[in-house]
């Protein structure tokens, strides 16, 4: 089991966007047309390879490449195992779909500092491919970091006060948390040596105090939660949703919050594992914490009238659940919270374009406002519909699936409180979607006009990822083996191989 | 060597390094400056270095004090302290 | 030729200065092109020197032949190699950049008097590095001074009370060196630094060794710019012209940071300096106050060129915090900060000098919308800032890293705040600039926040990069920077592990 | 008592050391400041020029007729001051003097921009 | 007092005392048995005329020995002129 096959795929993965980038910025601005080839270049490029790892990592094996020395005995090194090509997967599919989605958005506002804003997007994928492939926690902090930088750009694309504002607490947000991340990673490679990441841990048996053990948890997860939106250090995340729909929808629905939470479970599952975080007594604690998240996020949501602002806190609570289900550490809820990475991706990322095009189409922001829209923009407003009966988690969506697992995962981790939270959120889901659902439908609208979807390039990409969000919720294996994927690698953490 | 001489040279030496910082008139204060160092060769000459004080003699007392004197001449005489 | 390379390194340079100002009276020039050449060459040498060094072991060169306690002689080992090729490449590249600037800021006239003073400067901060004699130290020690404070002195308003004021510390700084010599001088009766540091063992109780070691690290503080002795240092960087201020803000203060490493580590043994004095609790204090005071003080400031020179305060601490952690990974940490700090503080007064000739924009608040009218610059200027604040894969990550390991190796957390602390404050400097650079053209173009999507077409800003012989340079030390970064293991296999004493965990 | 007699000429250096030390960072004429600059440096060759001294020695020159080779063994140490220190001193003379120079040199530009050598005056016109 | 000079004057005591300090492990005054008078200097005293041909010890450790200070010496001198030449020029060109 576990064959390692040395291979270049996961540079290349980083390198295409990265390359890509810079073919993006030495674009004249006026040549739009070439510089959203090279961005569609790139993407299917990036998606290609990965995909192209994927059969490899389905036979049970690891690829692995070990590149330029960062530091004595740690190197740059990518690993490519289950988890890992989950977020992969989701990241650079969900690119293409993005892109298409970005152009759409872009020349429908006429937006200026195109070139900058895909060259930064571009940055944020790389980063991103390589958070999802990093090997050990030097490489991953090396892209977070990353990552932090080349989304600032991105949410104050708008270059005006707000946009400046929410850019600066962004980075107060982010920085502290890297700096945070930092110390902890520092004080696990003094103390165990090592920083290579473990199916079930690799700090276990290091004769590490409890106490300092504890403290570096705590500095962990507040460094990758704080990307993730965990509830008292989420305030950057809604106030960062001035920048453009896209970003949004790409960046805080699937890469920065994700590669936060993609952290945490790195954190809890690869770095201390399974056995050790009951021996230190915190599971609970954090499991509790992220409870919290979940329930008061979602009572934001309930309250706010923007719609991405709504969006916002439905995805701190929807993120939460995933750190909740690596952190009640059975295999089942394992699963569940590895197979909610994608799902949310998918039913997320569909929401928001839809929030995009409405705006695209009718400049409107505020649920309030959207009364009788379905009638308008029926396309739209029945992706949106069916993505949000996912976010509830009615079958057959894939939303269904994950919650699924992650309610049995509490059955089996023999904590009833969590099943408990999970169906109330599931509640709460349903009292802040559905509203927006009846408005749109049953709702007459102030004034009358017919149908007047969006463009093509904004209707086709929210198209795609509903199909898919209802594909995946129907077979759960379809094309990319998300299923197995999260099972095999929960199956690993917990027998820690 | 003789240890008298050598005390009061250093004391010689020591007063006008006083006066030299605390007379208010520049120019003065560069004369004796002029003049410690050549008190300076003195006591150097009778510690048995010779080449340093011949050294100090014409360029400590010598070109600095010309040096002093040339820049007050384009300056001002009078200090505050 | 092989052979004679570390003292040609000196050599070349010594004698092009002479010359220089006899080509200069014939045409003004010719000053600069020999100048260029003579560092050219005199790179090379470095180049060789470090060869030589990686491929054979440290050099023992005597000038005229004399055996060490006797003669003086150069000794050039792995850490010094690696600072010299660092010197001559920076301030190589820094002539080739400042050539427009100093143009425009110096008189016609002086140009040759000017570049004459250049190479010496530049001569002596690489023979501080090589020499292993501690008397020719503060020989080369003065003419780097001397030649300091005539070059500073040549800058605008105000540099000439920032020149007199290093004069003045600067001689107190030099004759605190020449006074530890000397006290050291009286108990060894050598001053060769290899023979002092068989002699010192013996007697480390003695009262004169330990005022030696506190001269020293007073005399050299001073010469650096460490907190609370840096009071010379803002205003002669703020002030000095700005192909100076880029000459000695990477080279002057990191030169003499590889003193204080040598007189620590070589002169003084490590056990003398961390044991049998407090010297290492102290100056870890010390690094601390100064590594929060520049920063904060950076924060508070409006002209670019002040800012840089207090975040140069700030990291110097680093530098010395590194020293005084007192193990493998701070030791390391510390000296590879010399080279991370040296290639950031170089491309970033670099792009200072290039806004300056360009704009005349000194004002943080004037470096609005920049990036529009200087693309690379600003793309370096970008590099450079991340580098101090240390995203990684720049080289001020890694400095950073390893420091941070060397505090949670000496457990000393409160150490290992102030390094993570400082560097979000440097975050903060660095990045309120960069926002003006890039993200505030509409701020005043719309009044009061439109809530942005009515965005009017900004007004056309023609492209006025830097000319290609100032804008190559600072993208060579911006690729500098990742390269110090990726490359670090190299380096401190090659050349900074061997600062580490033996038997130091 | 011992302690005092016998290392009071140390004690005379520096005194002399930090009066001109004082001068220099205490004073706010720049002249002054200067002088004061000399002061310590001319005391700390006094320092170094009594290492070198020797009880009953002899200036550094050797006795000998013209010409004529002596042994290296059959000369006595302890007969010759040391020379190094004055070695060394000759350089610090000729440095102290270079920095004075300079130091002269930038306070005639001083006066010439701002008409007076006091740092308080100075100070006040620059801010 | 200004506060000014009385700190100024608090740092000079601190300094002397330091220096004080030192001297108290010191060896006497005029001794001929110091670490400076056995160690290095010797050598000179006793090999100078074979080695340079010099009767004065100052000059054959100065031109000789230690000729590479020398050297630096003149270039301070050199740079001190060089210095004083480019602040006190006239800015113009001849």
């Amino acid at each position: 089991m576990n064959t390692i096959v040395i291979s270049y795929k996961p540079l290349y993965a980083v390198l295409v966007s990265l390359v890509g980038a810079f073919f993006i910025l030495f674009t004249s601005e006026k040549r739009q047309n070439l510089r959203e080839a090279w961005t569609f270049i790139a993407a299917f490029i990036k998606f290609g390879i990965v995909i192209s790892m994927l059969p490899v990592i389905l036979h049970g094996k690891i690829i692995k490449l070990t590149l330029v020395e960062l530091a004595p005995g740690l190197s740059l090194m990518f690993k490519v195992d289950f988890f890992g090509i989950i977020f992969g997967l989701v990241a650079s599919g969900l690119w293409i779909v993005t892109s298409l989605y970005s152009i759409g958005y872009m020349r429908g506002l006429k937006e200026h500092a195109q070139n900058r804003y895909f060259f930064a997007f571009a940055l944020c994928l790389s980063a991103t491919m390589g958070i999802a492939f990093s090997g050990n926690l030097l490489t991953f902090y090396l892209f977070y970091e990353m990552l932090t930088i080349a989304t600032y750009p991105l949410v104050t694309h708008n270059e005006d006060e707000e946009a400046v504002k929410a850019g600066r607490k962004y980075l107060t947000y982010t920085l502290t948390a890297g700096v945070l991340l930092l110390f902890a990673i520092g004080a696990t490679y003094i103390y165990a040596g090592t920083l290579e990441f473990t199916p079930g841990g690799f700090l276990k048996g290091h004769n590490i105090s409890i106490g300092m053990l504890q403290i570096l948890l705590v500095a962990y997860l507040i460094g990758c939660g704080v990307k993730a939106g965990v509830m008292p250090f989420h305030a950057w995340l809604p106030s960062a949703m001035v920048a453009p729909t896209p970003v949004s929808a790409l960046l805080h629905a699937v890469a920065v919050v994700k590669a936060g939470v993609f952290g945490c479970v790195r954190i809890i599952a690869y770095v201390f594992g399974p056995v050790l975080l009951k021996d230190i007594h915190m599971w609970l604690i954090v499991a509790y914490f992220v409870s919290f998240t979940i329930i008061v996020s979602s009572l934001f949501a309930l309250a706010s009238d923007n719609l991405k602002r709504r969006l916002a806190f439905s995805t701190i609570s929807q993120l939460s659940y995933i750190i909740l289900g690596a952190a009640l550490l059975s295999k089942s809820s394992l699963t569940g919270s590895i197979l909610h990475i994608p799902n949310h991706a998918y039913m997320k990322i569909t929401l928001f374009f839809c929030a995009g095009a409405i705006f695209v189409k009718t400049g409107k922001k505020n649920i309030s406002e959207m009364d009788g829209i379905g009638r308008q923009m029926p396309f739209t407003m029945l992706a949106f519909t069916l993505a949000s009966f996912g976010m509830v988690g009615i079958p057959p969506l894939c939303g269904f699936i994950s919650k699924w697992y992650l309610c049995l995962g509490t059955l089996q981790a023999h904590e009833i409180f969590f099943l408990f939270v999970l169906l109330t959120s599931a509640v709460l889901n349903a009292a802040y979607f559905f509203p927006i659902v009846y408005a749109a439908f049953f709702r007459k609208p102030a004034e009358a006009t017919g149908v007047a979807e969006a463009s093509i390039p904004l209707v086709l990409p929210l198209s795609i990822t509903v199909v898919m969000a209802v594909i995946f919720g129907i077979f759960p294996n379809f094309l990319f083996h998300f299923f197995d994927l999260a099972r095999n690698a929960a199956t690993s953490i917990i027998t820690g191989m | 060597m003789i240890p008298s001489l050598d005390l009061i040279l250093l004391i010689i030496v020591l007063v006008l390094s006083i006066a030299a910082i605390s007379v208010k008139d520049l120019l003065s204060a560069a004369i004796i400056l002029g003049g410690f160092s050549f008190m300076m060769a003195l006591l150097w000459t009778e510690m048995g270095a010779v080449d340093v004080a011949i050294t100090e003699a014409s360029v400590g007392a010598g070109v600095s004090t010309v040096f002093f004197i040339a820049a007050l001449h384009h300056t001002k005489r009078r200090s505050k302290d | 030729m092989m052979q004679q390379a570390p003292a040609l390194t000196i050599a070349i340079l010594l004698l092009t200065a002479f010359w220089v100002p006899i080509f200069g009276m014939v045409k003004r020039e010719s000053a600069y092109y020999i100048s260029l050449t003579a560092m050219f060459f005199s790179f090379l040498a470095a180049c060789a020197t470090l060869y030589a060094v990686v491929t054979t072991g440290p050099i023992h060169y005597r000038m005229g032949g004399w055996p060490p306690p006797w003669g003086i002689e150069f000794v050039i080992d792995y850490l010094n190699a690696g600072v010299l090729v660092l010197i001559s490449l920076i301030s190589l590249l820094t002539t080739v950049s400042a050539k427009k600037s100093v143009e425009r800021e110096i008189h016609r006239s002086k140009w040759p008097l000017f570049w004459s003073l250049y190479l010496l400067l530049v001569m002596s901060l690489m023979g501080m590095t090589e020499t292993g004699d501690m008397f020719n130290m503060y020989v080369y020690l003065e003419v780097s001074s001397l030649t300091a404070y005539g070059l500073i002195a040549m800058g605008e308003k105000g540099a000439l009370m920032a020149s007199f004021n290093y004069v003045i510390l600067g001689s107190v700084g030099a004759s605190f060196y020449l006074l530890g010599v000397g006290y050291l001088y009286i108990a060894t009766g050598s001053l060769n630094m290899a023979d002092l540091s068989k002699i010192l063992p013996s007697i480390y109780r003695s009262k004169v060794i330990f005022t030696a070691f506190a001269f020293f690290i007073v005399g050299i503080g001073l010469k650096m710019g460490l907190f609370p002795l840096h009071m010379w240092l803002p205003d002669a960087y703020t002030h000095a012209p700005s192909a100076i201020s880029t000459l000695i803000a990477p080279t002057m203060t990191k030169v003499s940071a590889y003193v204080f490493f040598r007189i620590i580590l070589t002169v003084f043994n490590p056990h003398f300096s961390w044991e049998v004095i407090p010297a290492a609790t102290l100056l870890r204090w010390i690094a601390a106050v100064g590594i929060i005071y520049g920063s904060i003080m950076a924060i508070a400031q409006k002209d670019i060129k002040r800012m840089l020179a207090y975040s140069s305060i700030s990291q110097i601490g680093y530098i010395v915090l590194g020293i005084a952690l007192a193990n493998r990974m701070g030791l390391i940490g510390g000296a590879l900060h010399i080279f991370s700090h040296a290639f950031a503080k170089g491309s970033l007064f670099m792009v200072v000098m290039a806004v300056i000739y360009k704009t005349g924009i000194r004002n943080i608040d004037d470096f609005k919308g920049l990036n529009r009218k200087m693309p690379f610059t600003m793309a370096a200027f970008c590099l450079a800032a991340f580098s101090m604040v240390g995203v990684p894969p720049t080289a001020g990550f890694f400095s950073k890293w390893y420091l941070v390991l060397g505090t949670v190796a000496g457990k000393y957390w409160w150490l290992t705040a102030v390094i993570l602390a400082s560097s979000l404050l440097n975050a903060v400097y660095f990045f309120r600039i960069i926002e003006k650079i890039y993200f505030s053209s509409f701020v005043d173009l719309v009044t009061g926040g439109s809530g942005g999507h009515e965005h009017h077409e900004l007004p056309a800003v023609a492209v006025a990069e830097a000319p290609l012989m100032m804008l190559v340079p600072i993208l060579l030390m911006a690729a500098g920077i990742l390269a110090v970064g990726l490359f670090n293991t190299q380096i401190i296999h090659h050349l900074l592990q061997f600062i580490v004493p033996k038997g130091l965990a | 008592m011992d302690f005092i007699v016998s290392k009071f000429n140390y004690w005379i250096y520096i005194i002399m050391m930090m009066i001109g030390f004082y001068a220099m960072i205490a004073k706010r004429n720049l002249v002054k400041k200067i002088i004061g600059m000399n002061i310590f440096q001319t005391a700390i060759i006094l320092f170094y020029v009594s290492i070198g001294a020797k009880k009953g020695a002899t200036i550094p020159i050797l006795e000998a007729a013209h010409h004529a080779k002596i042994p290296p063994e059959s000369i006595e140490v302890a007969k010759y001051i040391n020379p190094l220190p004055h070695v060394l001193m000759l350089t610090a003379i000729v440095v102290g003097v270079s920095v004075t120079g300079v130091a002269l040199a930038l306070i005639i530009l001083i006066y010439r921009r701002y008409h007076t050598v006091e740092e308080d005056e100075i100070l006040r016109q620059l801010s | 007092m200004k506060p000014l000079k009385l700190l100024g004057l608090i740092t000079v005591i601190i300094t002397g005392f330091f220096l004080l300090y030192g001297v108290n492990d010191m060896p006497r005054w005029g001794d001929t048995n110091t670490p400076a008078s056995v160690h290095v200097s010797p050598y000179y005293i006793q090999h100078s005329q074979a080695d340079t041909d010099a009767p004065n010890f100052v000059s054959a450790v100065l031109a000789d020995y230690r000729g590479f200070d020398t050297l630096f010496e003149t270039t301070v001198i050199f740079c001190a002129g060089i210095a004083c030449m480019m602040l006190l020029r006239k800015e113009e060109d001849a």
